[in-house]
C-alpha cells in the first residue's frame, strides 16, 4: 500500500514538473512549492541528526544523547566544542536588532575558515600541480626517431596553455604580439568549452532516460 | 570593536589553517578537520535563520493574500510536516532511537516520494535545456563561436555510431582524422590546454582573494563600519 | 519562390523551444518503448582496459573500487558489472572495496547481478572478496598502498582477513595487477592515480561519468591505462566483451540498451545544430543581398 | 608520494662498507679454512636430506621516527639479504617484529614481499620506546636481524617535504601584497577591459528603463567557498547601482549563512550611496539548501516576475544550464561568472556575457573600485608569469634532457620538477 502510494505521488510530481517545459502552470507551482518546503526541512533534519547531535551535543554532553545516536559507551566530553556552540549562538543574534552586530564574529570565523582552507587547497592541486603536469618533453622520442604525432600534440598543448594564460593577464594591454597570443588563447578556451559541452550532452540525456524508465515502471504497475 | 574583532578572528583562523599544512604538530594538524566540523555546526545554527525566513516570507504572503498565496500554504505545510516528522522521528518502526532515514519511517516515505522524484525530475530537465541551448548557441556567428561549434560538433558526432561510419573508410595514413580519434584528440590536447590554464587562473584568483580576506583588505562581507 | 524560401528561414529562426523539447522527449521515449539498439564500437581508450584484463594470466589480482552513489548508477553500474564479469570469466581474483560510503550498496547490486547469476561456482574468499568501505578518502588509498591488511583487518562482514585464501599473499596495493576505479567525483580516479598508480607504479584504469571524463583525459595514457567515460564508455566495454564472449550477450548489454535513446537524442541535437546553422547562413546571405 | 630523500642518502657510506664486507665474507671464510656452507651444499646433492641454507639476515637495519609527520609512525629500513636475488625463490619475504623493551617479547607486526627495504609502522603510540627486528623469511625458517631501537614516534614542528610549497606560497603572497601596497600608495594601474564587467552598468540600466526587476544569484554554495564571497562582493557593486537607479533587486539564496552575509553586504551598499530607505531585508531571502529545490523556485521567480537582467556570480553545479536557459526564455540579459570549470561551457553557451574563472575574482576586485583590490590583480598576473615561465623552462629542459640523455640536464630537469612536486 505504502509503496503504491509512493509510486503514485512520485509519478504525479514528475508529470507536474515536466509540465513546466510547456509553460508555468498551477501544477508546476504546486510541485515547486511542495518541493521547496519539504527539501528545506529535509536538510534541516539531516543537519540536526547528523551534525548537531553527534558533533555538538554528543561531544559536549555524551550521556544526554547516548540513547539517540550511535556512539561509544565511554565517550568523554570534548570541551573545545563549546567554541562552535558560542559562534552558532552569536550567529543567532541577528534575530535581535540591537546586538545583531555580534553575528559578524561568527561570520568572521567562517570567512577565515574559507580563506585558509581554499588558499592551500588551490595552491597545491591547481597551481603547483598543474605546472608540474606541464613539464614534459615537447619533442617526443619514439624507438629510433621521434614521434611526429605526439610531438605536434605536445607543442599544441604547451602553446595552448601559455596563450590561454596570456588571455587571463589583466594588467597588460592586449595589443601586438601579446594581443595575438591572447586571441589564440581565447580560441583554445572556446574549443575547450565546445568539447566539454559536447561531451556532457550524453550524460544529461541519460538523466531523462532514467526518469522515463521510472514513468514506464509506474505505467506497468497500473496495467 | 565591531569591525576590529571580526578582522582579527578572520586573520587568526585563516593563518592558522595555512600554517597547519606545514606544521604537522598539535594543535595545528587537527585544525583543518576540527574547523570543518565547527563550520558545519555554525551552518546548522544558521538554519534557524534560513528556515525562519522561509516561514516568514510565506506566512506574510498568506496573511496578506498576495499573489499565489495559496501555494505558500503548500510550502508551509510541507516544511512543517517534514520538520516535525524528522526532528522528532515520528511515525514508522525505528522510533526515537533509530536512524532518521530508516526504511519504513514516515520521513523516508516523504523523502522517497516527494524529495527524490522532484529532484530527479528537475535534474532531468537538463536533457531538454541542453538541446535548446545547443540549437541557439552553436551557430557560426563569430570566429570564437565557430570554434565552439566545431569542437562541440565533432565531439557530439564522435559519441554516436554516426562518427564511426562517417569516416571509417579513411586509409591508415589519415586515421587521425577518423572522427572518434579526432574527438579523443580534441579532448586530450586542446581541451586539456584550456582546462589547465583555467585551473591555474582560478587558483590564483582564489589565492589572492583568500589573502585579501585574511589581511582584511576585502571586507565587504562585514557590512558597514559602526552599526 | 523567394517568398517560400524566406518563410522557411523565418520559421527556423523563430522555432519554438517547445518543439525541441517535444522531439527530445520522443527521441528518448520511442527507442525505449521499442527497444531500439545500435551497434557500438569500442574506442582505443576503452579497449586499452579490455586488452589489459584479457592479457592478465589466471590468478592475477584485480581491484575494483566502487566510488559512486545512487545518483550516477545509470552510468557507473554497467561499467562495474561488465568489468567484473570479464575479470571473473578470465579466472582472475576480484577484490572489491569502496572509498565512498555509498559504494557498498552498489557492490551488493553487482554481487546479485553478476556473481550470483553468472558465476555461482566462484567461491567467496578464494575467487572474489568484498572488503567494503573505509573512511579517509585519499588518505585511505595512501594507507593501503603501504599496508592493505593494516587498514582492512576484516572483510565487509567482519570476518578476519586472515581467513581468506586470496588475502594471504596480499600485503599492499602493489600486489594488485590492475586497479579499476569506478567513480563519479572526489575521491575518485584522479586520487587513485595520484595516490596509488603513480607512487606504486600500479596500472590504474577508470570508469567515470561523462561530465567528469574530460577532466581526466590529461592522465591518459601516461598515468591512466584507460578510461570509460559515461554510458558510452560502459557500452563500449560491453561491446568488446560481448564480441569476444558471445555467451554474455543476454546479461551484459544494459548500457548498450540504454544507448538507444542516447544515440537518437544525440542525432536529434546534431540535426538541430545543423538546421540552426543553415537558417543562420541563409539569413545572413539574404541580408547581404538586401544590402547589395 | 616520493619516498623521503633520506633513503638515497643513507645508502652511501655504510652501505658501501657493508656490501664490501659481505662481498668479502666467502673469501674470509676460505682463509680461515672453514667451509661448512660449501660442504653442506654438496651433501644435499648426494643425500636427499632437506637442509635449508641459512639465509643472510637483513643488514643495516634502522628504525627512526618517520620524518615530517603528525606522529604515530616509525620508519624501519634495512638492506635486503644478500640471498634475496632477483629470479631466485630462496627468500620469501621479510617480517617486522616489534617490542616495547629490548629484551621483551617481539611480536610480528607485518610482512613485506622480497626486495622490500622499508616499512612504515603506523600502529605506534607517540612518545613510546619501540624496538624492532627484521627477519628474512626462508622456506622453513626465519632469520632475524639484530635488535634496533629505541625509536620514538613524535609529531614534528615542520613538514620539510613541503618546503617547496612554502617557498611558492611566499612568492605569490609577496607579489600580491607588493602590488596592493603600490596601489595603496597611489600608483595607477592599468587593467584591461573585461566585457562582462562593462556590461554590468548597461544591464542594470536596461532593467531600470524597462521597469523590471534584477535577479542576482550568488551561486549555490555556502560561505566556505571563496567564489561565494566574490559573488557577494559583486552583489555590493550591483546593489550600489540599483540603489542609485531605484531598480528592484531580488536575491534568492540557498544557504542561510549566505543570506545573513548578503543582507549585511547589500544594506551597506545602499547606505553608502545614501539610499538606506530603499533597502529591505526581504530583498535577500532564503529558499532551500536543496540544489534542485532552489532551482525549481528560482525558475518559478523567473517566469513569474520576468526579470530584465539575471546575474549568476558564484559557484554553480548542474543547475547552471537550467537557470540560464529559463532566464534566456524570459528574455533577460544574462551575465554569469563562475570558477567551476565544469559549468563554464554552459554559461558561455547560454548567457550574454560570462566571466571565465579568474575573471570572476577580477570582476569582484575591479567593481569594488578599491585601489588595493585592483592592485592585487597585478599580483595575480605575476603568478601567471611565474607559471608560464616554469612551464616553458620545465618543458624545454625536459626536452633537452630526453633528447641528449645528458646527466646534468636530466638532473636539472628533475630538480625543477621536484620543485613542483606535491608531497603529502
Amino acid at each position: 500500500m505504502a509503496q503504491t502510494l509512493e509510486l503514485w505521488i512520485a509519478a504525479l510530481l514528475t508529470f507536474m514538473i515536466f509540465s513546466f517545459l510547456y509553460k508555468d502552470n498551477p501544477f508546476y507551482k504546486f510541485a515547486e512549492h511542495l518541493f521547496v518546503g519539504v527539501s528545506a526541512a529535509y536538510w534541516m533534519v539531516i543537519g540536526i541528526w547528523s551534525t548537531l547531535m553527534p558533533n555538538l551535543v554528543a561531544r559536549l554532553w555524551p550521556s544526554s544523547v547516548s540513547g539517540f545516536i550511535n556512539m561509544p559507551e565511554d565517550a568523554q566530553p570534548e570541551y573545545h566544542f563549546i567554541i562552535p556552540a558560542i559562534f552558532g549562538i552569536l550567529m543567532l543574534t541577528r534575530l535581535v536588532e540591537r546586538i545583531s552586530w555580534l553575528s559578524r564574529w561568527a561570520m568572521a570565523f567562517v570567512i577565515g575558515f574559507a580563506a585558509g582552507t581554499n588558499f592551500t587547497r588551490y595552491l597545491q592541486s591547481d597551481f603547483v600541480g598543474q605546472i608540474y603536469n606541464s613539464m614534459y618533453p615537447i619533442i617526443v622520442k619514439a624507438d629510433g626517431g621521434f614521434a611526429l604525432g605526439a610531438t605536434i600534440s605536445s607543442i599544441v598543448l604547451i602553446v595552448g596553455v601559455i596563450c590561454a594564460l596570456i588571455y587571463f593577464f589583466f594588467s597588460k594591454e592586449h595589443t601586438g604580439a601579446f594581443g595575438a597570443a591572447s586571441r589564440l588563447g581565447i580560441w583554445f578556451l572556446m574549443v575547450t568549452f565546445g568539447a566539454a559541452f559536447g561531451y556532457t550532452v550524453m550524460a544529461r540525456i541519460s538523466l531523462l532516460t532514467g526518469r522515463i524508465q521510472f514513468l514506464g515502471s509506474w505505467l506497468a504497475s497500473i496495467f | 570593536m565591531r569591525v576590529q574583532i571580526p578582522l582579527i578572528i578572520t586573520f587568526i583562523v585563516g593563518i592558522a589553517l595555512i600554517v597547519a599544512i606545514f606544521v604537522p604538530h598539535d594543535p595545528f594538524h587537527r585544525m583543518n578537520e576540527e574547523f570543518s566540523v565547527y563550520f558545519d555546526l555554525i551552518a546548522v545554527f544558521a538554519f534557524i535563520l534560513g528556515g525562519g525566513n522561509l516561514l516568514k516570507i510565506h506566512g506574510n504572503r498568506i496573511s496578506r493574500r498576495s499573489r499565489d498565496w495559496k501555494y505558500s500554504i503548500v510550502t508551509v505545510v510541507g516544511f512543517l510536516t517534514m520538520l516535525i516528522v524528522g526532528a522528532f522521528k515520528i511515525g514508522g518502526p525505528p522510533g526515537l532511537t533509530g536512524d532518521v532515514t530508516a526504511e519504513g519511517s514516515w520521513f523516508k516515505f516523504m523523502y522517497d516520494s516527494v524529495f527524490v522524484s522532484c529532484q530527479a525530475t528537475m535534474f532531468s530537465l537538463l536533457a531538454f535545456f541542453v538541446a535548446s541551448a545547443s540549437y541557439r548557441a552553436f551557430r557560426a556567428k563569430t570566429k570564437e563561436a565557430t570554434l565552439l561549434l566545431i569542437a562541440a560538433f565533432i565531439i557530439l558526432i564522435g559519441r554516436t555510431p554516426l562518427g564511426h561510419y562517417m569516416t571509417g573508410w579513411l586509409p591508415q595514413q589519415l586515421e587521425f582524422l577518423h572522427i572518434p580519434n579526432l574527438s579523443n584528440w580534441i579532448l586530450s590536447i586542446p581541451n586539456m590546454a584550456g582546462q589547465r590554464a583555467i585551473m591555474i587562473g582560478i587558483a590564483l584568483g582564489i589565492i589572492s582573494t583568500s589573502l585579501k580576506l585574511i589581511l582584511g583588505i576585502e571586507r565587504s562581507y562585514l557590512g558597514g563600519e559602526g552599526k | 519562390m523567394a517568398e517560400g524560401k524566406r518563410d522557411i528561414v523565418e520559421v527556423l529562426k523563430a522555432i519554438d523551444r517547445r518543439i525541441i523539447f517535444l522531439l527530445i522527449a520522443l527521441a528518448v521515449i520511442l527507442p525505449l518503448a521499442f527497444h531500439l539498439v545500435f551497434s557500438v564500437h569500442s574506442s582505443p581508450i576503452v579497449e586499452a582496459i579490455f586488452d589489459k584484463v584479457e592479457s592478465l594470466p589466471p590468478g592475477s589480482k584485480v581491484l575494483i573500487s566502487f566510488d559512486y552513489g545512487p545518483s550516477t548508477v545509470p552510468e557507473n553500474q554497467p561499467m562495474a558489472e561488465a568489468v567484473a564479469r570479464h575479470v571473473l570469466h578470465k579466472d582472475l581474483k576480484l577484490y572489491m572495496m569502496a572509498v565512498w560510503a555509498t559504494g557498498p550498496p552498489q557492490t551488493e547490486v553487482l554481487i546479485r547481478n553478476v556473481i550470483q547469476t553468472d558465476f555461482q561456482d566462484k567461491v567467496y574468499g578464494v575467487d572474489w572478496i568484498n572488503l567494503g568501505y573505509k573512511a579517509g578518502n585519499q588518505g585511505l588509498i595512501n594507507a593501503i598502498l603501504l599496508d592493505l591488511k593494516g587498514m582492512y583487518t576484516t572483510d565487509i562482514n567482519g570476518t578476519g582477513i586472515g581467513e581468506f585464501e586470496m588475502m594471504r599473499d596480499v600485503d599492499n596495493l602493489t600486489d594488485m595487477s590492475l586497479i579499476i576505479c569506478i567513480g563519479s567525483g572526489f575521491p575518485g580516479v584522479r586520487e587513485w592515480v595520484q595516490f596509488a598508480g603513480d607512487p606504486g607504479d600500479i596500472p590504474v584504469a577508470g570508469g567515470v561519468t561523462a561530465v567528469e571524463a574530460p577532466l581526466l583525459y590529461p592522465y591518459y595514457p601516461r598515468q591512466l591505462l584507460g578510461l570509460m567515460g559515461g554510458l558510452q564508455g560502459a557500452a563500449e566495454y560491453e561491446a568488446a566483451l560481448v564480441s569476444k564472449y558471445p555467451q554474455f550477450e543476454a546479461s551484459s548489454e544494459q548500457a548498450i540498451q540504454l544507448m538507444g535513446p542516447q544515440t537518437v537524442a544525440h542525432l536529434v541535437i546534431i540535426a538541430f545544430v545543423v538546421v540552426g546553422n543553415i537558417a543562420f547562413f541563409a539569413e545572413r546571405r539574404r541580408e547581404r543581398r538586401r544590402k547589395a | 608520494m616520493a619516498p623521503p630523500d633520506r633513503d638515497c642518502r643513507h645508502f652511501s657510506k655504510p652501505a658501501l662498507l657493508l656490501s664490501l664486507v659481505l662481498f668479502l665474507s666467502p673469501v674470509l671464510l676460505l682463509c680461515t679454512g672453514n667451509l661448512p656452507e660449501a660442504g653442506a651444499q654438496e651433501t644435499t646433492l648426494t643425500i636427499p636430506a632437506i637442509v635449508h641454507p641459512e639465509l643472510a639476515t637483513p643488514t643495516n637495519v634502522e628504525a627512526f621516527d618517520s620524518p615530517s609527520d603528525q606522529g604515530g609512525s616509525i620508519t624501519i629500513t634495512w638492506e635486503e639479504s644478500t640471498d634475496d636475488v632477483p629470479g631466485t625463490t630462496l627468500v620469501k619475504g621479510y617480517v617486522i617484529l616489534r617490542s616495547e623493551s629490548p629484551t621483551g617479547d617481539f611480536e610480528e607486526i607485518s610482512s613485506v614481499p622480497p626486495h622490500a627495504e622499508e616499512y612504515l609502522d603506523t600502529s605506534v603510540r607517540n612518545n613510546t620506546d619501540y624496538y624492532y627486528k627484521v627477519g628474512v623469511v626462508g622456506a622453513e625458517q626465519t632469520f632475524l636481524s639484530q635488535t634496533v631501537g629505541p625509536a620514538v614516534a613524535k609529531q614534528q614542528w615542520f613538514n620539510s617535504r613541503k618546503v617547496n610549497l612554502l617557498f611558492i606560497a611566499l612568492i605569490l603572497t609577496f607579489a600580491i601584497i607588493l602590488y596592493v601596497f603600490q596601489a595603496k600608495a597611489g600608483k595607477k594601474l592599468y587593467i584591461r577591459r573585461i566585457s562582462g564587467i562593462e556590461a554590468v552598468d548597461e544591464a542594470v540600466g536596461r532593467a531600470t528603463e524597462m521597469g523590471k526587476p534584477i535577479l542576482f544569484i550568488p551561486g549555490i554554495q555556502d560561505m566556505d567557498n571563496v567564489q561565494t564571497v566574490a559573488g557577494l562582493t559583486i552583489l555590493a557593486s550591483v546593489g550600489k547601482l540599483t540603489a542609485q537607479y531605484e531598480t528592484k533587486l531580488e536575491v534568492p539564496v540557498s544557504r542561510s549563512l549566505v543570506m545573513s552575509t548578503g543582507r549585511e553586504t547589500l544594506k551597506q551598499a545602499y547606505l553608502s550611496v545614501g539610499r538606506p530607505d530603499l533597502y529591505s531585508d526581504d530583498m535577500v531571502h532564503y529558499v532551500t539548501d536543496e540544489q534542485f529545490g532552489y532551482v525549481a523556485a528560482v525558475d518559478g521567480i523567473m517566469v513569474r516576475e520576468k526579470p530584465a537582467t539575471c546575474f549568476y556570480m558564484g559557484a554553480f553545479f548542474a543547475e547552471s544550464l537550467i537557470l540560464a536557459e529559463t532566464g534566456n526564455s524570459v528574455g533577460a540579459i544574462q551575465i554569469a561568472g563562475t570558477a567551476m570549470p565544469t559549468q563554464l561551457p554552459f554559461f558561455v553557451a547560454a548567457c550574454d556575457y560570462t566571466l571565465i574563472g579568474e575573471e570572476l575574482f577580477a570582476a569582484s576586485a575591479y567593481l569594488s573600485g578599491d585601489e588595493k583590490m585592483i592592485g592585487s590583480l597585478k599580483g595575480q598576473d605575476v603568478g601567471k608569469a611565474i607559471a608560464m615561465f616554469f612551464i616553458l623552462v620545465g618543458a624545454v629542459l625536459a626536452t633537452a634532457a630526453s633528447l641528449s640523455g645528458n646527466e646534468a640536464l636530466t638532473g636539472a630537469s628533475d630538480w625543477l620538477r621536484n620543485l613542483f612536486t606535491l608531497n603529502f
